[in-house]
């Protein structure tokens, strides 16, 4: 963990979830919340939890960012002008960033380095999905097979 | 041990307050009975007033109160009573005396008015009121009949209802004298805290006795300052002498008793009253307070002397010249001579309500004109009251021998000029009675002599009107007797003493000195207004001066643009913030918890039109805020939801 | 005489239901009920025992014990005073005009609210009571008012609504850290300073002063007043000022200061100032007001900072001795009684001033003397009562006030006493105009006041006259409540 | 010098601020979806930073908490993308400002 590359990460991740926030067009915000999700992947690897950030890119890299770009052309007849951002929405984001940040600077004791430790595997990784955590695995697995019929369901054709 | 009057002292006041309850419940038609009930009840008063004169003079500086218990709040009680005392006695013969002889002749001044029965109601009520000054033994007692004194004097100054300025003159009456009433207030308050009693003379434990004082010890000058402020404005008292003059829209009987023999004395009489308070502590007789009250008396007499001389009203010069007389009595306090001060008072109250009676007399024989430049000539006309009010000039004049202004004032001069701070209020207070002869003998020519000007029907005042005047100045000059310094009897009973007959102390070298200045007072009115032409003739020679004085050196106009001014301001300003900034904020905080509400566009709209609509927006943009929290709009739960992490991020942070 | 209070509290509602049954003679049955109230009251006079400080003619059920809550009534001298006040103000308030069934019993119902404010000795049974008044007053706005009505109403049942909640949160707060919402035991806890700890306390308090400033109210909470006063109808106004007013000062006297004794004291010459500024800004700007209830209702809003006023000094200051206290204490209760009967005299008045123009703007009249000298001179008592004039009824409270805070707190007493002069600039203005001067084009028709309404007026102007004279009548209902309370605030 | 944990945290709050922001105050609904998707970001990248941070050795529960969470979003982000083109078969609209009503 080097500072440069934080920084650099950080930047880049912020920047890409700014631009997916604000930009006009749909479609840019598309590319750009996958630069800020790919930057969120980089911080995973950095912080050592490398299976996640693969798991990060996969699925939201690959699959999420891959659907919203499939919903944004099968929708694409939409053509209402975005009329900027709502400085409302603005005040309340800005004053729970400032909330937050607040209760960050405060509390002291989260100023501290990162301790050495053993690298995580996915050996290790795996044991515990299938020992401690296999009841949520399970869970899990039954909400993605009812969310993938779900969605079928929602987008077929509507029977005249 | 105390005689049957002590206790049944309350009889002086009650019966004409009784009189005059009596009298608002009958109706218009019943008008005789009215004046004659209005009339008994003083008689009777003035029978009692005498009883416990006389009681009085039992033994020197006889005192003897009765106090009772008023009302216990929580395990305390409050007690208020009535004092006989010289002081008490005295003025009370004065003001039922003077006051019969006003109640007698305002039955022929009054004769035409349909409001008679009220005006005999009111007139009935400030008697009792006024006696219920004198004889209070507890400063709240007092202040209660203070402030009835000053209701009384609002009702009659505004008798003449349907005259807008009457009305005027009394809304202002009552509110200057309130300014000075909340510094009686106050020092009331102060000295009940300080002494824990408000009686003043209660066996020992009063306020105005020695453990009273003891205990207030340094707080005394104060409190004495801030009752002297209820005294400036009763008395008429530079700053708070305006509404004096413009009282006099009045009917002239109330004018007389109330404006210039009575109530305009209650400020002195309080003084006087509560002498010991501001006197404690005294060095060589002069302390802080009483050093304000000789300031404030020069500037007074002096200042209402010089604006008398350039007067035409003949009412206000003789308003102006009770301001200064005031003024002069204050001084003598001030210096110490509380006797003399409360001497020329008695003798103050004859003279001046002779003096208003006549003025009355005059402005019924020439129906209703106050103009002293259309009078002129009356000494003919109006023999009675041409005497009459001569003898009353001369007593305010101050030539002494046989008028008892003169020897007041003579002892008031005597009294002033031992005063040890300076002798300034003495060359002034000389001063003064110059200009006292001046302007009394600027308005005598300009009434009564000279030729008869421009086409007035004149004619004498019946005999129930002059009857009072003969009174009065018989009273005004037998008064004499018992002032002259041949045997100060007077003096001797007001300072609890017993008199000697000393003829050898009759001569003294300020009588002469004080004769000298009113022959030349008199002399030099005679001089310059003995050619009245088209203007006044100090008008003629100094035209800035004269125009100075003859707008009351512009205190009404410099309190009009100042004072008042700022009042207004200060209201619309509270009315301003009231409905706007108030209720702005109230909107400011309902709007914080919009901040979310502005989240959507349908609310940016509500909030536009609420805001647009200036007088629903406050309450009904909450209203539609709560609607709007409900639209079903996904964001707006969002919003909410947001905002009320924040709220708890804030409350846990304030709790932890 | 067991169920007296209970009796009390009962009878308007079986009368509001009987007025809803009834098709004519509204008003004529709910006087009939008002009579009923009248003699519970007196019996309540007769049984109170005023050399006990406690609480008496107690009635206690249990009633939801999940939660603590209990039907707990009991008056003390303070109650007794209050009870007596509304048994008073309603009557006549209900004579002030001619209504239909529904308002008169909206009327009672608030009636019924009132007396269970001011016996309930438990806080959820009184913030029931407290709530109940809410709505009627709410509904006789929204319905029976005058122009702007529905902005008025709703913004008088905002700001009291939300001052009730703040005030429901922090009895709840309380109750679940300590478990009772008994008044006495809740004092006694404050009392050895274990009620609440650390922030949360201020929190709790800071509920419960905003509730009842508002209620009061108390600048600057004040703003709903001017608009609510201005546009109920007459009998409204008087019983809101008269008695609903009063349930503020009620709760400061028996939740804010025995609970929260340290933070008043903490917070005292800040609210001594929002004190003095009622006292002094709300005459202010009545002077600029030209509707004449508008006028009266600021002048309420000052009325009310006097009783602040005392009530602020007597708990603020760190050195009060128990005479002063006293004095402050009976002053703030006497002024709550005299303000009662005066204000709503002088609604009553405009009120009848209103009725007969269809206006009630100062400049719409002038030279009423002259037609109507009885109107007149009644009205002068009513507004000479107001300003504070020795022999009326509120000097004797006002002299009191003063006289306890003066010691106590000193400079703001002395700043406050301002407030006597402007009210006696917005009173002798309303004289000047009102009743002198030539006679207003159009007055020509105005009546004198007319038998029925003399029955209305003579009772309440004798009343103010008895107050001022001999006030130890009204003083012996509370004086041993007075000692009490001073005794355990110091 | 090493980043720190605080650091962390500001960038992760950094994030979900601004998925606020778009979910606040967009209007497309996709948009919404977006700014939910940031703010999921955010609270993985904290769970991680948590994890990493706190004390050692310890069972990787930070780490398959994010796991799941993944999961759970690629499974909610397919739900709510299906409803949107679900809607704006029925509506011809994806601008939430006009769905506001709960029968179709």
């Amino acid at each position: 963990m080097n500072t440069p590359a934080f920084i650099l990460i950080a930047v880049i991740t912020l920047a890409g979830a700014l631009a997916a926030a604000t930009l006009r067009k749909l479609i840019h915000a598309a590319l750009s919340l996958v630069i800020a999700f790919v930057g969120v992947a980089a911080s995973f690897f950095m912080l050592g939890a490398e299976f996640v950030g693969l798991v990060q890119v996969f699925v939201y890299v690959g699959a999420v960012a891959v659907l919203i770009v499939f919903t944004i052309l099968l929708t694409r007849r939409e053509v209402t002008g975005e009329p900027g951002i709502n400085w409302g929405g603005a005040i309340v984001a800005l004053a729970v960033f400032s909330g937050l940040l607040w209760a960050i600077l405060k509390t002291s004791s989260l100023a501290i380095p990162a301790p050495q430790i053993e690298p995580l595997t996915v050996k290790q990784v795996g044991e515990a999905l299938m020992t401690n955590y296999v009841w949520p695995l399970q869970c899990v697995g039954l909400v993605l097979t009812a969310a993938l019929i779900g969605a079928l369901l929602l987008v077929m054709e509507e029977k005249r | 041990m105390n005689p049957w009057i002590v206790s049944n002292l309350w009889l002086v006041p009650a019966v004409p307050l009784a009189a005059s309850l009596v009298i608002l419940s009958l109706t218009n038609s019943r008008r005789n009975s009215a004046a004659v009930l209005a009339t008994f009840g003083q008689i009777i008063a003035l029978a009692v007033a005498i009883v416990a004169f006389l009681s009085t003079l039992q033994t020197p500086g006889f005192r003897a109160v009765h106090n009772f218990t008023w009302f216990t709040f929580g395990d305390q009680t409050l007690r208020i009573g009535w004092v006989l005392d010289p002081l008490a006695a005295a003025m009370m013969i004065m003001i039922t005396l003077v006051g019969l002889c006003i109640f007698v002749f305002s039955v022929g001044y009054m004769a035409g008015d349909k409001n008679i029965t009220r005006f005999f109601a009111y007139l009935s009520f400030f008697s009792g009121a006024m006696l219920g000054v004198v004889i209070a033994n507890s400063l709240l007692l007092l202040f209660v009949s203070w402030e009835l004194v000053g209701l009384a004097s609002y009702l009659l100054i505004g008798f003449w209802i349907e005259r807008p300025s009457a009305a005027a003159a009394a809304k202002k009456a009552f509110i200057t004298t309130r300014i000075g009433d909340l510094g009686f207030f106050l020092g009331m308050l102060w000295l009940y805290h300080n002494s824990g009693s408000l009686l003043f003379y209660d066996q020992g434990r009063g306020c105005l006795e020695d453990a009273g004082l003891l205990a207030i010890g340094g707080s005394a000058t104060f409190i004495a300052l801030l009752i002297f402020c209820g005294a400036m404005g009763k008395s008429g008292q530079f700053p708070l002498h305006v509404w004096l003059p413009d009282a006099m829209e009045g009917p002239t009987p109330v004018s007389a008793l109330i404006h210039a023999a009575t109530m305009v004395a209650a400020g002195v009489f309080l003084v006087a009253r509560v002498y010991p308070l501001f006197s404690l502590g005294a060095v060589n007789g002069v302390t802080p307070s009483l050093t304000v009250v000789v300031l404030v008396g020069v500037v007074t007499a002096l200042m209402a002397s010089l604006i008398a001389l350039a007067q035409f009203d003949i009412k206000r010069i003789l308003a102006y010249s009770t301001v200064s007389q005031l003024g002069l009595m204050m001084v003598s306090l001030g210096v110490g001579g509380v006797a003399a001060g409360i001497m020329h008072l008695i003798a103050h109250g004859f003279f001046k309500a002779l003096l208003f009676l006549g003025a009355g007399s005059v402005i019924h024989g020439l129906h209703q004109e106050q103009d002293v430049r259309k009078m002129g000539g009356l000494r003919w006309i109006m023999p009675v009251t041409f005497l009459t009010y001569a003898i009353a000039m001369l007593n305010l004049s101050g030539v002494p021998f046989f008028f008892s202004g003169g020897w007041t004032k003579e002892e008031i001069l005597h009294n002033t000029a031992q005063w040890p701070v300076s002798p300034l209020p003495d060359y002034l207070m000389l001063a003064g009675v110059i200009l006292t002869a001046l302007y009394m003998t600027r308005q005598m020519i300009y009434v009564f002599f000279g030729s008869k000007r421009p086409a007035v029907e004149a004619h004498e005042s019946p005999r129930i009107m002059t009857m009072p005047l003969i009174v009065l100045a018989s009273c005004s000059i037998l008064f004499t007797l018992v002032l002259t310094p041949a045997w100060p009897w007077l003096h001797a009973y007001l300072n609890g003493e017993s008199a000697r007959v000393d003829f050898g102390s009759l001569i003294q070298p300020i009588l002469f000195l004080s004769f000298a200045l009113v022959a030349a007072g008199i002399g030099l009115g005679w001089f310059i207004y003995r050619n009245l032409g088209e203007r006044d003739p100090l008008a003629r020679a100094q035209p800035g001066l004269f125009r100075f004085l003859e707008n009351k050196m512009w205190f009404d106009e410099i309190y009009e643009e100042t004072v008042i001014v700022f009042c207004r301001i200060l209201s619309r300003l509270a009315d301003w913030l009231d409905r706007y900034f108030w209720d702005g904020l109230v909107r400011l905080f309902a709007g914080l918890g919009q901040a979310f509400g502005v989240l959507s566009k349908g609310l940016d709209d509500h909030g536009i039109n609420a805001g647009v609509d200036e007088t629903t927006s406050g309450t009904r943009g909450i209203g539609r805020l709560i609607a709007a929290a409900h639209s079903g709009q996904i964001q707006t739960y969002l919003g909410a939801l947001a905002v009320g992490m924040l709220l708890l991020l804030v409350l846990y942070a304030w709790l932890s | 005489m067991a169920f007296l209070i209970t009796t009390l509290i009962a009878v308007p509602i079986v009368g509001a239901l009987m007025v809803g049954a009834t098709r004519n003679y509204a008003r004529g049955v709910a006087l009939g009920f008002n009579l009923v109230t009248a003699v519970c009251t007196f019996l309540l006079w007769q049984s109170f025992d005023s050399t006990s400080p406690g609480l008496q003619l107690v009635e206690r059920h249990s009633w939801i014990p999940a939660i603590g809550a209990e039907y707990l009534v009991g008056i003390d001298g303070l109650s007794l005073l209050l009870v007596i006040l509304t048994s008073l103000v309603f009557p006549f308030a209900l004579l002030a005009q001619r209504m239909d069934r529904g308002f008169c019993a909206l009327m009672l119902i608030m009636q019924a609210a009132l007396y269970g404010t001011f016996t309930a000795q438990n806080f959820v049974l009184w913030f029931l009571f407290y709530e109940m008044s809410l709505i009627p007053a709410f509904l006789l706005i929204k319905i029976w008012g005058g122009k702007k009505r529905d902005r008025a109403a709703t913004k008088f049942f905002l700001y009291t609504f939300l001052g009730s909640v703040a005030m429901l949160l922090s009895f709840l707060g309380i109750y679940f850290t300590k478990g009772t919402f008994d008044f006495a035991g809740l004092a006694d806890l404050a009392k050895t300073g274990d009620l609440l700890t650390g922030n949360f306390k201020w929190l709790a308090f800071a509920g419960i002063f905003l509730g009842l400033a508002v209620k009061v109210p108390l600048f600057p909470f004040h703003t709903w007043l001017p608009d609510a006063y201005e546009t109920a109808p007459t009998g409204v106004s008087m019983v809101l000022t008269g008695a609903l007013s009063k349930m503020g000062v009620y709760g400061f006297v028996r939740l804010l200061l025995p609970l929260f004794p340290s933070e008043v004291r903490t917070l005292g010459p800040w609210l001594l100032t929002l004190a003095v500024c009622s006292i002094v800004i709300a005459p202010l700007a009545a002077w600029a007001q030209s509707d004449l209830k508008r006028m009266v209702a600021y002048l309420s809003i000052n009325h009310l900072g006097y009783c602040m006023l005392g009530l602020f000094a007597v708990t603020a200051a760190t050195v009060r001795p128990s005479v002063e206290m006293q004095a402050a204490l009976s002053g703030v209760f006497m002024q709550i009684f005299n303000h009662g009967i005066t204000a709503a005299a002088l609604f009553y008045f405009v009120g009848l001033l209103e009725q007969r123009r269809g206006l009630r703007g100062i400049d719409d009249f002038g030279g009423l003397m002259q037609r109507a000298p009885l109107f007149c001179g009644w009205m002068s008592v009513a507004m000479f009562s107001s300003l504070g004039l020795p022999g009326l009824n509120g000097f004797i409270g006002e002299f009191l006030i003063f006289k306890g805070s003066f010691a106590i707190a000193g400079s703001f007493t002395a700043f406050a006493v301002i407030g006597l002069l402007f009210t006696a600039i917005v009173f002798m203005r309303v004289m000047q105009t009102l009743f002198s001067g030539p006679l207003v084009r159009g007055g020509v028709t105005f009546t004198d006041l007319r038998p029925s309404e003399k029955w209305v007026v003579i009772p309440i102007a004798l009343l103010m006259f008895a107050i001022g004279i001999a006030p130890q009548f009204l003083f012996n209902i509370f004086n041993s409540t007075v000692v009490e309370m001073a005794r355990l605030l110091v | 010098m090493t980043p720190t944990l605080q650091l962390f945290l500001i960038v992760s709050t950094a994030l979900f601020s601004i998925g606020l922001l778009a979910a606040l105050s967009r209007r497309h609904a996709i948009f919404i979806l977006i700014g939910i998707e940031l703010m999921l970001a955010a609270a993985n990248l904290n769970f991680i930073a948590f994890w990493r941070f706190g004390p050692q050795p310890q069972p990787p529960t930070g780490v398959l908490v994010a796991i799941f969470s993944i999961a759970i979003a690629a499974a909610e982000a397919a739900v709510g993308l299906a409803l949107v083109i679900a809607i704006y078969r029925h509506y011809r609209t994806t601008n939430v400002d006009q769905l506001d009503q709960l029968k179709g």
